[in-house]
This record gives C-alpha cells, structure tokens and sequence, in this order.
C-alpha cells in the first residue's frame, strides 16, 4: 500500500495507516506533544486526500495497534460485524461521508451499519469533517438507552447532575442534589466522584442517592464514580448500585494505566447486571473517556489521540452502557490548547460515539490552565445541543470544587432544552411536573433554593446546619 | 449611578455544608448577573494561580527538616504546561545530586512539587510533610524534597535516585474556581521511572477548612503508606478499609422528615 | 461619577464611560491595536462589575463621543425615544442583562423598548452576556422587514446571493447567479460587488440581475454594491435600483472615511425609496458594517470597536434598511484575531443589531491572513442559526473570487435550514417550489448545474462560451 | 485502495466565464469531499501567500527604471499583520533618503508596494507600473518606489516626502483563495500623512488572465490619473465615466432563449 500524494510540487509520503490518520487530524497539542502532528498546513491536506481516496476495508486488514500486542484491537477485530459493514464496504473514506451526509441516508441506515463501523473507521471520516459535517451527520442519529427512565430519544436532553464535595459530606452533596433537581437536572443520572476511594465511603453515598431517590420516587439512576474494582467490592457488600463507572482508554496499555482489563470490566458488568435494578431496561455501565489520556500513560502507540479516544469507544460498545461520556476538556492544554481545539474535539467524539452506536454525551468543560472559558463552553454546548447530544453535565454554578474544573451549571442545561425546544427523558419530565417543580414549557417553579427546600424537604435534617 | 457601595464579589453566604455554587437565582435560563461575574473574577484567579511561582524558600522554612532542591526538566511554565513529559523527568543536575545522597536508600522519600498550584504547596505542603514525618518517626525518611515544575510521576525519578521504598507526592491539583490551593497526596511503592498511576494510591483535596484537615490526611497517607510496605504494593488493589465497619447510615442525613 | 471598584486587594479606576467599555470588552485585536483594551483579565472583570452596576440612563447624559464633534452622536442624542425607554429606564445595565433574559419578556416586549435603547446601551449589555446569552436573547426577537418579499420572520433564513467577479463579466455572474438559484439561495436579495466603481457599469449590472428577476418572476430584490454617490448618479440614469447601499461607521470622521455624511445617505434614501420599485414594502436600504473599520480609518475617537459598530447600527436605523449586514471577519486579524473573536464578534453584532430593532443579518466569514478556518464558520453560523439571524451569505463554494475572502456557501446555507428546520422567505420558497426548484423538504432538485440550466435556463447564451 | 492515480487538486474545467466554484455537486445539504479537500488545499496555499516575502531584485529588474527600496515602520510580517498603523509609516532611513531626492518634486510617484500579497506584485507590479509609465511619457515621475510591509496610506508619507502632486500605490490585495495575486492601484491627489480613503481611486483586481488586464488596468489608471490632476483632485466624487455613452445590454447576455 503506498499512502502518497504530489501536491504543489511536493511528494508527501506516509509511512502507515497510524502516521496518515496522526497527519489528517486537525491541529491539536496532543498530537504536537507526541511528535505525531502533520508539519504543516499543506501536509495535513495531502493526508487527507491519502485517506479520502483510501478504502474503507483498509482498516479491516490493517490495525493501528498491532492485534497480537493488545486487547483492544483483538476486540475491535474479533468483533467486527461483517454483515452488518456490507452496505459500505465498497466504499472510500471519502465516499463514507458522503453517505453519510446524503439526504437518503437516516440514522436508522447509518446505525445498521455502525456494527460494522471500526473506531478506525469512525475517526478517518470524522477527520475528512468539518464541524458541520460533524454536526449534521451526528443530528440523524439517535441512542436511546434505558435503565430507570429513557434516555436519547429525539427532542430530549439529558442532565447527569454531579454534585461533587471536596470531603464526600453527606449534607453538602444533599445540597447540590436539591439544587440540580429543582432547576430540572438529574434524568440522565445523579453521579458524585467521590474525593476518597473507599468501598465504604462509596457505600455511604450510594445509599445518599438511593433514599433520595426512593422518598421522592425519582425516576432516575445513580453512579458513584470509584475505580471499578471498588464498585465491584461495593456490589459485594450490597450497596445499592444502578449504574457502575469506569474510565476506559483505547488501548490494553493505557487501560492497564487505569487499573483494568476488558476482563475486569466484563465481571464489573456482569455484577451490576446481577443486581437488576433498572426498572424499564438493564443498561448498567457508565464510561468516562477524554482525548489524551493514552499519551498522558504513554500509551498511545504512536497513534493520534482522537482515534485512540474512538477505540475507548470500541471498548464501551462490547459493555452495552446506558452512557458514555467523552470528558473534553477536562485533562488540560498538553492535549487540548484552547477553546477552539475543545470544541472540535467534543463534536469529534460525539460523532464518532453515536456513529458507533453508543448513547453518548459530553462534558463540556475546561480547566484553569487551559485557554478557554465560558464562551468556548456556550459555543460547544449550542452545537451539542444541535447535534442531539443525549446528556451534558450539571454542576452547580459551573464550578466543581472537588475535580478543579468547569463544566456546564444547571442553568446552562436549561439555557440549551429551552433555546432549542428539548426536555428531559420523558419519565423525568413528567415526575417534574407530577412535583410541581417544573412549569409545562419546563421552567422551573421555584425561585430560590429555600424555597425549593420547603418544597422538597430533603434537606430538613440539615436547616441551619451552619457555614460549610 | 451610586458607586458608594463599590460591588464585589459576593461572600458566600450559603446555610448549606458546602462551597459548591448553590442556590444563585435565575435571570430567565440564565445564570444571575452577580453570581455570573463572580465567576468570571474567580477565573481570572484560578488562571493566575497557575502561573504563581514556588516560593521555595518558604516551603523550606515551614518544613521540620531541612530539604533539598530540585528541578523537572520543564524549564518554564508554559514549557510546563504543554510538556508533561519533561515535568515527570529530573534536570541532570539534581539527578547526580540525589543519587550522591543515595547512601543504602531509605523506606521513605517525601516530595513536595508545585505541581498546578505553588499556591496549594504554600498554604498545606510543609504542614502535611511534618505531621507524616512525625507520625512515622520509626521510619527512615530521606531529607524532603522540594520540586519544580513538577509532574507526579517525577516522584518515581526522585524515589528511585533516593533508593526509597517509597515515594509520597504531595503535590499542587489544578487549580479550581473555589479551590486555588488544593493540595493532592501521591504514594507508590517501589519507584522507578515508568511506573503506572494504577500503582499509586491517592488522598486528594488536602484543603482546611473546606476541605480534607490535616489530621485526617495525615492519618490516612501514613496508613496507606504502611499498608503498602505490609503488602509490598500500592495501587487499585490497596484499599482504605478502615471504616468500613461502621458506615455512617446516610438516610440520617436526608428526608428524615 | 466615580468610575472604579476594589477587587482581590487592588483599586480599578476608570477614566470616563469610553475607557471603561473598552476595558470591558472580551480580549480583542482591533481593541489592544487601539491600545484601549483592559491590561489583564482582572482589570476586565473589575470594568465588568462597574458597568453591571451603572445606570442605564447613565447613557443618556455622558456621550463616549462628543455631541459638539459628532452627527452620530447627535443622531443618536435627538432621535432617542424617551417614552420606548421607560420601561427600563430605572435599571442597571446588569440589570436589564437579566431583564432581557427574563422569561417574561419576549420579542415584542423588547422591540418595544427598543426605539429607547442607544447603541452604547446596547454594546455595554452585551459585554455582560456571555455566548449564550447573547443568543438567547437575539433568539426572542424577530424583526421583519420587506421590499418584494418577507424577510426575517420565525422559522425563515434569508441567503443574499453574492454572485462577484473579478471583472464583472455578466456571463460569469449569471452562471454563479444560476448555481446559487439552483441551491435556493438568494431570497434576501441577489447583490453583486462590483469591481469597477463606475455607474455604467452599475447600470449594467442592475439590469442583468432585473432580466433574470422579471424573466422569471423571482420575488427578490437587487443590489449593486457601488459608493452611494455612484448609485445616486444610477438612479438619477434610470437605472433599475432597488435596494441601495453603503457603508456605514459608527463616527462622523469614519463616514467621512467612506466619502459620506448623513445628509448623503438621506438623499440616497429618498431617490431610492422615488422609484418605488418594492412590491410588498419599501424599505429601500442595504448597509454593511463591521467591526474595525472607524479605527482602520482613525476615527474611532478612542471608544471600543464593538462600541464603534454598535453606532453604526444607530446611523442604520435612521434609514429604515432592508437588510443589515455586519462583515464580520471580512477586514483581518489586525480587529479580529482568530476564530474565537469573529464568532464572539458575530454575536455580539447580531444581539446589538437585534436590540436595536434591525434586520440583522451577518456575513459569517474570514480573510486569509487571519487565524480561522472553516470550522470556525461552521461553528458560527450555527450559532446564530440559532439565534435566529435574518440572513447570511451565499458565496459560490465559500470563495470570493473577487473580494478575496471566504464567507458561506449555498451548500452552508442548505446545511443550516436543514438542520434547524429553516426555509427561505416564504414567497421565494413558494416560487422554488413552483419552478420545480426544491422539493417540499428544501432539498434541492437539480443534481448538476447542466441539468439546472436545462431547467431554469438563464445561460443559455453563453452555450460553449468557453473557458473563463 | 488504488493508488496509481494519485488524487490532486480538481483543475477547474467549468464551461461557464468564472473561476468561482459553482456546480460543485452536493453530498446532502453538505459539500461533496473532493471540492472540500480542493478548498482546504487552496486555504493552505493562501496562508502562504501571505506570508511570501517580497523579491525586490527581481521586482527592480523588471522595472523600466531603476527604483528605490524603502521599508514601513512594521519590522517584520507578524508586526505587519497586527499593526497596521506600523505599515502605513515610513521607517526614518528612507524618510530621509527620499526627502534628500524630493528636489523640486514631480507630477507622480509610483509605488510598489507587497501588501498582503507580494506574489501579486511579482506577477503584476512592474507590468502595470512599466504601462503607466510609458502611457505619460510626458509627466515628470519620479524614480519609482518599492516598498516593503506596507500598507495602501504608506504612499501618502512616500508621495509627501517626493513632493509628488499624485501618488499611484500598486499593492498586493489580500490573496484569495482562488486569486493569490492579485494587484490593486490605489491613486491619491496631493499626498500627505493622514490622507482618508475616501480622497483616493482604486483600481483593482488586476491578474490576467481571470482579472483585469494590464492594458484595460493602464487605460483606466490612466485615465483617472489625468481626471485628477484636470480637477485637483481624487476620490468619491472622481468616478470613471468612460463607458457611460454606451453600456452593454445586459439582456442580451442572458435570458434570450
Ligand atoms: C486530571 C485527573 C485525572 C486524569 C489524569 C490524566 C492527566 N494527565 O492529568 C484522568 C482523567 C486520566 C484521571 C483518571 C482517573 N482518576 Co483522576 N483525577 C484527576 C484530577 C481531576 C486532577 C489531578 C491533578 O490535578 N493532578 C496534579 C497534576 C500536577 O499531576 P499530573 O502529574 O499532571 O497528573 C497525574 C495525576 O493527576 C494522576 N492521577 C489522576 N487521577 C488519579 C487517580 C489515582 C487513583 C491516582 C493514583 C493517580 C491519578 O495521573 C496524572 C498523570 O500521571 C483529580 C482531582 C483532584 N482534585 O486532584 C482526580 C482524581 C485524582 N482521580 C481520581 C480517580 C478515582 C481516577 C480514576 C481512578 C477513575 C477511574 N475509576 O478510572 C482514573 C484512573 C487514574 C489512574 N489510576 O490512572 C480520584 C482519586 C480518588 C482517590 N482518592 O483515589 C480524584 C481525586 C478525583 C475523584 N475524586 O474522582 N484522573
Ligand atoms: C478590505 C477592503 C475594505 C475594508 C478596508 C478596511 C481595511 N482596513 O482594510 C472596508 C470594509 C472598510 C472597505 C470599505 C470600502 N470599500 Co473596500 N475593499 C477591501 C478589499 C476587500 C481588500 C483591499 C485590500 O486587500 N487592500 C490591500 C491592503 C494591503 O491595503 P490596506 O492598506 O491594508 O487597506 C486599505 C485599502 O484596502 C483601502 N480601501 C479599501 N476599500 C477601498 C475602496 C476604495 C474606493 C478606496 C479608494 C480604498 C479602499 O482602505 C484600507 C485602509 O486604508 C477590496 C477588494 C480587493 N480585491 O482588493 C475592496 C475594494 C477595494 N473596496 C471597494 C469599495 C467600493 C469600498 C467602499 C467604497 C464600499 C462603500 N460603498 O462604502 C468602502 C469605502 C472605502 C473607503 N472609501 O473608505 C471596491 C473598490 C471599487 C473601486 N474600483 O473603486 C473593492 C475593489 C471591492 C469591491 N469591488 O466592492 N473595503
């Protein structure tokens, strides 16, 4: 296979699949970090016009990762669903998006070929996409997933309300669960990082969200985010469990970084289903994943960040998860520089997820070191929201104090449902208003938190608890 | 316009048993004009923390022993900021000088690293060194190191030019809106250059009085840290399991009305 | 008036209304260019937190131009309606930001106030939005404006055809007159910048583009892009103008900079408007602005670009216009940088413009020595998609070829109605239906542009005309 | 995949009188990927254009006269993007050296001038300037300029210094995506510092063979050079009326069918 193009008078050559993919991304200081960037301006455009040209089969009999070196690539291969890539198997890369992007092509067509669509695959068309192309084609496809409520269908918007405490207080969360709900977060879940990683610590704020959500019959799932073999322990000692969180990374090396094997995940998977807790579906995995984690363990085999974030999604796929977020702005500027770069990211993994068939969401955020604020956030979030993203965060005030970084508010996720006409998982929507909490065009009814206090009482034990 | 009140940013004021920013009002969808601003100013904040430089001398002082200096390979902060890689790698320099201090190793090194926040060193660093120091005073603990530009993982160099047994990191988080000075607490045992973060345990946001005291995380570093040398390791599979016979009975805390 | 605040230890002072706007400008070139812009992030947010807390009235008493010195000014000063203001005379300029955000107040409740509001009021509310706000509030309001059809109303995007040459060869603007027809674009009007700046050749211009109108009843109007004197002396010719145009800057010096003074675009607003040429409405007018040009030309009196443009739309309302149309990255990266200042800088426009009660439609565009690229368009015309612009460009393939810039292409524009569920102003979309020209759904129905001028056959003339 | 026939910029093959990118075929509401590929290549090459330095040995050589090279106040390419007011004064060096030439003045000087664009004046500049030199054999002009990081109203200070009665600035327009260089010609009656745009003509466009040739460009330059100095003056109220008396049928180019 020669990968080479003349362009201007100059030969451009790309010594594999790894080195045209690395080339034909965007630039991104990840990639520039690892050495793997396109030199210029020009040689990125050649790498694409290599890769347009290129077939999509190529990467069926060509692996970024070498299949004997790592799990991950066993998985993709083993798994690949060759039936269901025949429609677009005669394909180019080029000819891919264009399919893609024909009025004929619904996202019922595009999710029947997504089994056959490798993380490979999904990160070279997404790197021949501009943003509208991103947008556009990721708008026809549609997730949906069901643990207690239903999440991804069309006109929804789903919130996973984080309200994270730097000491895991019981009453300081409790707060912060009060505050989400009364502005209309929580359907797509209520999920604390916890700051310490104890089984028993995790026990304690699963049975926080639990009685909450039984005295007040929410329909809706809760995840307390510890490493997995905790969660597992967790299950163990019968702590109530809905969904159960891993971050996850596109390589066995990486995944090793985390802790994990697709062994591991596989027995996480299996404990939690054992639990049967979900009421109208049994989707039970939650996973974080972010672009640059791979480089950050120095486990990215010279592959770009974008596809290696594409083959975490691979990882998540064989786990049937009820969420997957792409956490993206959230490492820090070594791997995504400035607003500009977050924001093509975060349309790239939306993408590439729902082009896999997965029920994705982002974490529209940055951090302090980064070159990015509220304005970058506004502008990803309007697009997300536009391309049918099924969840974002919501932390109060933007602010998390216990991970340092900013993520969408609760206000920001009502700003998006009420700007573009979505609501809540339907299940949720309809519980707000059974509450009284939510007006019908979704406005929230109560003004202030006291006031939402009095409403809902689930903070009564703490009235005048005093300073933080 | 009245200007005899000049505004600022708002105190918190919050009955609730958290700093997270609860309860700010609506302007329609949006967020309040007050609580917006007071955001954009704790940014500009949050941003400036990250650049403040480490005030070595300082550290130095406040810890109960005296320490040694020593550099990453990132030269300068935004070398820093994009080149993780050269934060996790010692200058040569430092490298001769610690192996020289080697002798026959120890069971401890402690290093104390700017990391994302010198502010985080400032105000927790030498307070969580010294109560580690003193809890473990059976130990040998090489002289503490005070560190530059300084990744997590250029604890793995340090321990392994030391001959520790193990490596602690106490180490400046990112910094956020609310918690410019938040200080994180890496261990890992047997250090050697390449060691994965699944081999490190973690006790984050060492913060008083917001967020975890001092007390409680010295208590846990030095369990964890004993733990690990009872085992021979530390990682995913080392747990704090200390409270787990008495977990507090979290309906207590809610709708118990 | 004690313009200065105490923040984190340190006092902020700012000399008068003109200083602290500009310091409360997001991070902009054209703004530290001027030397005007805010020292650091925090002397930004201080300004912030003066002008939050500022009477809005204050306004109307302290001119960031001299009365003495200025037209516009004077302009702005006489024409100010005090009854239309009312309503939100008693508040602070943070809080008529949340006055606008307020869900009780709709569209109407703010064109209401509109005739009230100045453009410094409006550029100092919008350096309090962030991206979000300054979309949804442009969302709520709609202002509709008509010649020989209706533009800007609910669930409409107008495309002004922008069919240039390098030398305005007719056979060559009717072919990319064609193309754009053939993608449904040019219901906002079909308006061609002419390279020469002679009236002959406006005249001859005007009437190509009148042939094909009345050839085959296309319910759009036309512009030539000459210097009003030259479309003035066109009228005066008989030539068929129906929408005239011209420049505008927010300072009397920087209309002078453009060879025009208020009494001169009066005049050509009543030759124009003497034709009588609309059928549906008359306003008669098409102005272009855009950031940087009163500091291009040195006149912009210290004051803030954003500002500056802000009374350009001042001096735009005086005429009633058709269309107004901020080019918003057309000038370069000397005013605004990269990618992140033209979107913020698009919104910004679009939300004063709207405020202010203008047909607000925005050239969504870059220059080649700026940093910005593609998805930086994609991203903000989805934006303002969103926020409900009147109208945007249409460039054949984003290029062109003779103003040397990229703006929107028909292709964008199909991209943003499609995906937001948007049609072209109705009677043009009833008359592209009518022609066979797109499918019920918008879809385009000519596959090629041969077989589109088989069907709508405008070029036949130029049949084997050759190469260009 | 095939790669015997390596993929390359679409040459334009349009049947139709214009380089502009019409009939490019759809991929739904989208571009197709090969005329999305050709734009971002062209994209490319336009950066680059911008940033091309000027050749002035070979600018100079092509001239029918010896010229003189001077710099603006804008050290560098950069500089000159950001600050344009840089780019619109002269450096003191050729301040002076020009001043020393001034003598009595003359009734033109040209200038040659990169703008955004120096491929345009490569291609253009000396034809142009050579053509308006020839066409008023009998104006006094003076040696003409070439000028390096410059901008439009850098001709004013040039002009003033020379005593030049009309300044010509041939310049490169910012380059396009489909036109890299192309030439504008802006004259200005009576140049001085601080000159508004609305005092000058412009004549742009000007790249055979898709824009303006050199002999309609010299015709029209010309022409407006002599109007102007028959009035005293240019600018908004100077305009080309040449073709006036006999304007094309725009109807007969179109619609007869
Ligand atoms: C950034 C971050 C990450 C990034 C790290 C990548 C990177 N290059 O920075 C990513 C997203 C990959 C990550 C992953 C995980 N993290 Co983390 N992370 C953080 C965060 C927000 C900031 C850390 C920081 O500022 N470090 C300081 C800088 C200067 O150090 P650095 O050298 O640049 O970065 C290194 C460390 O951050 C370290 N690291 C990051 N997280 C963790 C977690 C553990 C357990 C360990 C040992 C090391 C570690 O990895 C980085 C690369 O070497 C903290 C929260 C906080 N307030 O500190 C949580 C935090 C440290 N992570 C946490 C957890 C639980 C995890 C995961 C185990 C989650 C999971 N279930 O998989 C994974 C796996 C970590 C691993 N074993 O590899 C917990 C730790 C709880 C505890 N007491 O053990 C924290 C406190 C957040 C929380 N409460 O959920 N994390
Ligand atoms: C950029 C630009 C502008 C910018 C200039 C601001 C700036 N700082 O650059 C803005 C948007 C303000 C502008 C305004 C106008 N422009 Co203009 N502009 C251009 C453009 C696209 C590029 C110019 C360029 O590359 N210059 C080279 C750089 C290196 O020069 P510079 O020193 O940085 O910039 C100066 C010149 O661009 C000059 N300039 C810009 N436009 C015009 C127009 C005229 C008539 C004059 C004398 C000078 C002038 O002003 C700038 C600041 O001093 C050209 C198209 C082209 N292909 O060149 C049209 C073009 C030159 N403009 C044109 C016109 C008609 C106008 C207007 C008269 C429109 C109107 N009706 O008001 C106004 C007013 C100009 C004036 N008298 O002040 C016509 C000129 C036609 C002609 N043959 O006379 C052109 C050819 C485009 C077109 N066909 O419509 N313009």
């Amino acid at each position: 296979m020669t990968l080479a193009i003349d362009l201007l008078g100059t030969r451009y050559r790309f010594a594999g699949l790894r080195e045209l993919l690395a080339a034909a991304s965007p630039f991104r200081s990840g990639d520039v970090l690892a050495g793997i960037a396109a030199r210029d301006a020009t040689e990125r455009v050649a790498a694409r016009y290599v890769l347009a040209d290129m077939a999509l089969s190529t990467f069926l009999t060509d692996a970024v990762i070498p299949y004997e070196a790592d799990e991950v690539t066993r998985l993709i291969v083993d798994r690949h669903d060759a039936a269901a890539f025949a429609p677009v198997r005669h394909l180019s890369v080029g000819g891919f998006r264009e399919w893609l992007l024909a009025d004929e092509t619904d996202g019922a067509a595009i999710l029947a070929v997504s089994p056959g669509i490798t993380p490979e695959m999904a990160a070279a068309v997404s790197k021949l996409c501009r943003n509208q192309d991103l947008i556009a084609i990721a708008a026809k496809i549609r997730v949906v997933s069901r643990f207690r409520n239903t999440l991804g269908e069309r006109g929804t918007l789903g919130v996973r309300l984080q309200p994270n405490h730097p000491t895991d207080d019981p009453s300081g969360i409790a707060a912060a669960i009060l505050d989400g709900l009364l502005l209309g977060c929580g359907d797509a879940m209520i999920g604390i990082n916890p700051a310490r990683d104890d089984p028993a610590g995790m026990a304690e704020l699963l049975h926080l969200i639990d009685a909450v959500r039984e005295r007040y019959v929410i329909p809706t799932q809760s995840c307390v985010l510890s490493h997995i073999t905790t969660g597992i322990d967790a299950i163990e000692r019968g702590a109530p469990v809905d969904l159960l969180f891993q971050s996850i990374a596109g390589s066995e090396a990486a995944n090793a970084g985390f802790g994990i094997t697709l062994a591991l995940l596989a027995e996480g998977h299996d404990a939690a289903r054992s639990l049967n807790r979900g009421s109208i579906g049994q989707q039970v995995m939650y996973f974080e994943t972010g672009q640059g984690s791979a480089l950050s363990a120095n486990a990215h085999h010279g592959v770009d960040q974008q596809t290696m974030e594409a083959r975490a999604y691979a990882v998540a796929r064989a786990f049937d998860p009820f969420l997957i977020n792409s956490v993206v702005g959230f490492i820090g500027p070594e791997y995504l520089y400035d607003g500009k770069q977050i924001v093509r990211a975060g349309l790239e993994d939306h993408f590439c997820g729902k082009l896999m068939g997965l029920p994705m969401g982002v974490d529209v955020c940055h951090t302090n070191h980064a070159e990015a604020d509220q304005d970058d956030m506004d502008t990803l979030l309007t697009l997300l929201g536009v391309a049918g993203v099924n969840f974002v965060m919501g932390v109060p005030g933007s602010d998390d104090v216990m991970l340092n970084y900013q993520s969408t508010s609760f206000h920001d996720a009502l700003y998006a449902r009420n700007l573009l006409g979505l609501g809540p998982a339907p299940e949720f929507a309809a519980w707000l208003r059974a509450m009284g909490l939510a007006e019908p065009g979704g406005a929230p009814t109560c003004a202030t938190l006291a006031q939402g206090a009095a409403h809902l009482p689930l903070l009564s034990a703490f009235d005048g608890a005093g300073q933080p | 316009m009245s200007n005899d009140q000049p505004p600022g940013p708002p105190v918190p004021q919050s009955p609730y048993r958290t700093q997270a920013r609860i309860g700010l009002g609506r302007a329609g969808r949006g967020m309040a004009t007050a609580p917006m601003l007071a955001f954009q100013l704790d940014h500009a904040r949050a941003r400036d923390a990250v650049h403040t430089p480490l005030d070595v001398a300082a550290v130095a002082a406040a810890l109960s022993r005296p320490a040694v200096v020593v550099d990453s390979n990132a030269a300068d902060r935004p070398t820093y900021l994009t080149r993780p890689d050269l934060g996790r790698s010692l200058a040569p320099v430092p490298l001769a000088e610690l192996t020289a201090r080697r002798g026959s190793g120890c069971d401890l090194a402690i290093v104390l690293a700017d990391g994302l926040s010198a502010a985080a060193l400032h105000a927790h660093g030498a307070a969580v060194a010294n109560g580690v120091m003193a809890a473990l005073s059976d130990w040998r603990i090489a002289e503490p190191v005070i560190a530059r530009q300084a990744r997590v993982a250029l604890g793995d160099a340090i321990g392994e030019a030391l001959g520790a047994a193990i490596v602690l990191v106490l180490i400046g988080e990112r910094p956020g809106l609310s918690a410019p000075d938040s200080l994180g607490a890496y261990l890992t045992w047997a250090p050697v250059t390449g060691r994965r973060d699944s081999e490190r345990n973690c006790v984050s946001n060492i913060r008083p009085p917001r967020g975890l005291a001092y007390a409680d995380a010295c208590d846990t570093i030095t369990w964890l840290l004993q733990e690990a040398r009872r085992r021979g390791g530390s990682g995913v599979t080392l747990k704090d399991l200390r409270q787990s016979d008495h977990p507090r009975d979290a309906t207590d805390f809610i709708c118990n009305n």
